[in-house]
């Protein structure tokens, strides 16, 4: 293989851990990631010399800190290429990101008849937060997926209309692994005159994204799905549109001077962080950062791809096992069923394999009720796992079968 | 051992649910989801001097939580609304006898809860 | 003295640390605290040995990680003395609390005429967020302090009207150290069917809070100020109001069962907690209760005010110290400006010792304006203080005063 | 040392500024705040034939802040606007010779960032 998992396993503690006395196989990397030493070391190191409440006094330690959190904002805004670290508003993860533009920008500007445009492989995080609008007479329309379980283009440039101020959609599909054009889809949007947002949890953690490039609004993503902490999150978002936007969250820090009855708000990005920063948080998402740039996103992409084939062949022997699609999506996300057995089942089986997958609703319902199913198993993969994994994954599922006599 | 929880019981009220179905004229309906995993459990029931005359449910999910109710309402059917009262927690797991972890726990009372609030709906209705 | 900080000390790696070559003496945990070795060994433990994404599926560490979040919550619980741990929702500190009260219930339920009564001696953080609720005409009422810096409970009562519909006031002020009897405040509130809300950020780390014995109807604090990491803090909430409450981030996690155009709401607290929860937060944070309950909060509050009281006698005989008031209140704050020298060079100059304290406006500029104050410098002290570090202060202010010729 | 950027001219500037006041006929007013501490500068400034022809400040703040706008405004009077535009970050550090943490360049900067602001102001308008 050309990526040495084996070699970046040694990184990550809690593959120390043995469950019913086997190696822990981690196959739930999609739900959330494990944390190279190198990010627990950084947190410790955060708390054990340098903290303090940023921004507000300028004692060694204050400086610090301060310095520390924005040097992390920079990390981040070079890391997607974006214009100016101005653009880079610390979240708490990606839901919340979609709750800063629902609440800050949707809900300011979309009137009675408006129209949002979002798709049907959408995570709850992009669903949610939009339906509030509907009470105020925004339409929320859903373009449908292909049988390969990709987006249906055509569909989406019928669907948009002079109505439709806002397309969100996601980079990168948590249940099919679809990774959608996004480039092409901005470039409707923007024909269109809508706001192109990209729900980015999935993707970039995965592959390179680089904001320039994609040319999209706003992107959302989570640091705890990329080797980083929890709580930890990014809203990305070009400045002349952050610049207009009323402030989310309001209090302390995201204010330059308040009066009894009326405040100044603070500049880019601070506008939008209020309260005592999350350093820590930072900290180990710039971390995170150090650690899969010298990986390298493309060669973890790579190496997800090539365990994604593996897999496919090593689980088509299997009886019983479906995949949602025939497999012709190879992004290191693989859903699935076994036939006579739930998925929740099949998971609690594979424990006993130390195979940690997730099973469930995947927070997709819409999507689930597409597919035509109420519950469904995904195995998803990222840097540290190796074929042996998915040799036990195999072997449980073997189990699965027997215990279920099927 | 995790699959040990599979016993030929539980298998067999999974595969065959004995008071799986609707009653067109039941007194109280409640519906649950466990947010997590969406399994999701409708129980219907019919009450008459007191008594849980007729039970039945239709669900989704994991084979605990649906044996689970299946056995659940085999247990309540014409017992007094007293007893489904003060029917526990504790009783209902001591009767399923396997060892559940924290969040297979939830699959297994989904019934049970559902059915408190079934019970619930009825009483304070009447 | 009654309380050992030396043994303490020795807890806080922060405390090795030498700044200009001198001990660090740390004297602005008001604005955040350090953190002992406890509570950075649980959240190194926690993603070392069991991190997973809670709720979400049923494998060893999905369990494991959903137990240790629950059981925190239940600690909290426990340590403020709520009913139930439903009553506990995590959030990422006492801004963003007073955030969710702001949108999720005082713009749901107050109109036009309605009124919301504060205090003077609030933090940006109670005050900013309300705001909000000017531009439908709700009206925001100050009720001032009296020259020695407590409260005017006469001014309270002659404020509140049958417009009022919330009452929200700090426990303990952050600048003043006033400790507000919120309990009176409580009782004046509810007998005008008013919502009571206590500001706990201050008080909750430095004395017992007892929500059962306040009889609050919300209380906010932050984890950061109380030994725990940054992004974690807590919204206390009666379940009966809670329970009636709109969601305010809307997502994953906080729903039941979503379709296209409507949701399903979770259970509390969860129906308030979107996205992938801070799992290392509540671990931390549940690790800093265990050390402060050791201690005892009440042990905290004594021995914060015997160094409140060795302070003032020190400082006072320097040249040019003016307390913002004749320290009449010792409860760990000590607010002062020193004549002819502004707060933010006083600051500058003691870093010099080694000594950080806060410089600014405290995020309390209604307050400082009343004051007639620009800016102020603050000492805050907290259970790993010394009287040595007070002596050290008061080095660095005669210093101060040599650099600026007073 | 900290100390040591207390330097006799920062020390001056502070006690006495020379620049400090108001000048009612402005062609330009600007006001900024440092956020972090409460530090406040507001600089009024006429310009003619391109040229600063009078400026001065009113502020409340620390004696870096205070010093610092004090010592920016006697450089620029009397200067073109081009040459106002062409002043740099750097250009005013090397003047004010002090080494400054990240926060107290802050303090140092906030007179040159209003400057900038109200030059920008007053060619937007003209
Ligand atoms: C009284 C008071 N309220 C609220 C806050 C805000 O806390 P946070 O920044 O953690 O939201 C503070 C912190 O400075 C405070 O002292
Ligand atoms: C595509 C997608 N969007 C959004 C989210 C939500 O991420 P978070 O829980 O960190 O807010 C997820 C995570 O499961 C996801 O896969």
């Amino acid at each position: 293989m050309s990526l040495n998992a084996e070699k970046f396993r040694e990184d990550f503690p809690i593959f120390k851990r043995k469950i019913n006395n086997r190696p822990l196989a981690f196959l739930d990397s999609a739900s959330t990631s494990q944390k190279p030493q190198q990010v627990i070391d950084a947190i410790k190191d955060y708390y054990e010399q340098h903290n303090a409440n940023p921004h507000r006094s300028i004692y060694t330690l204050c400086d610090e800190a301060t310095q520390i959190y924005e040097k992390a904002r920079e990390k981040v805004a070079k890391f997607i290429n974006a214009k100016s670290d101005k653009e880079i508003i610390f979240v708490r993860n990606t839901n919340e990101a979609m709750n800063i533009l629902a609440y800050s920008y949707a809900m300011e500007n979309l009137k009675e008849g408006d129209e949002i445009l979002l798709t049907i492989m959408e995570h709850h995080a992009n669903i949610v937060p939009w339906q509030m609008l509907q009470k105020r007479g925004v339409k929320l329309k859903f373009v449908d997926i292909n049988d390969d379980g990709t987006l249906n283009l055509n569909q989406l440039n019928e669907m948009i209309t002079k109505n439709t101020k806002i397309v969100s959609v996601t980079h990168k599909s948590n249940v099919l692994g679809t990774v959608n054009n996004v480039k092409e889809i901005g470039r409707i949007a923007h024909d269109n005159e809508s706001i192109f947002i990209v729900d980015g949890a999935q993707a970039v953690p995965n592959m390179p994204v680089d904001v320039k490039d994609l040319d999209c609004d706003f992107l959302a993503f989570s640091g705890h799905k990329m080797l980083g902490p929890m709580n930890i999150g990014v809203l990305y978002g070009k400045s002349d549109i952050l610049e207009k936007m009323e402030p989310f969250m309001r209090g302390s820090d995201m204010i330059k001077e308040v009066q009894l009855t009326e405040t100044v708000w603070n500049d880019l990005p601070w506008k939008f962080e209020a309260g005592t920063p999350n350093v820590e948080g930072a900290v180990g998402l710039s971390a995170a950062i150090d650690y899969l740039s010298k990986v390298g996103l493309s060669e973890i992409q790579k190496h997800e791809e090539e365990l994604s084939v593996y897999a496919m062949e090593k689980l088509n022997e299997i009886k019983g096992f479906k995949p949602v699609f025939n497999g012709t999506l190879k992004n290191g996300v693989i859903s699935f069923n076994m036939v006579g057995t739930h998925s929740h089942d099949v998971a609690y089986i594979l424990d006993e394999f130390a195979v940690a997958i997730r099973s469930g609703h995947m927070c997709c319902q819409p999507l689930m009720r597409r597919l035509g199913m109420q519950s469904i198993a995904r195995a998803s993969f990222y840097l540290y796992n190796t074929k042996e994994e998915i040799d036990t994954l195999a072997e449980g599922l073997e189990k699965v079968n027997q215990v279920f006599k099927v | 051992m995790n699959s040990e929880i599979y016993r030929e019981t539980i298998l067999e009220h999974y595969a065959n649910p004995v008071n799986a179905g609707d009653i067109p004229d039941a007194d109280a309906t409640a519906r649950d989801f466990n947010p997590s995993c969406g399994d999701v459990v409708e129980i219907q029931a019919k009450f008459s001097d007191g008594i849980v005359k007729d039970i039945k449910f239709r669900g989704e999910g994991c084979a605990i939580s649906q044996s689970s109710v299946d056995i659940l309402l085999g247990i309540v059917k014409n017992k007094t609304i007293a007893e489904v009262e003060n029917f526990t927690t504790e009783d209902f797991l001591e009767i399923l006898g396997i060892e559940l972890s924290p969040l297979r726990l939830k699959c297994a009372l989904l019934g049970l809860n559902t059915l408190k609030t079934a019970v619930h709906t009825y009483l304070t209705r009447v």
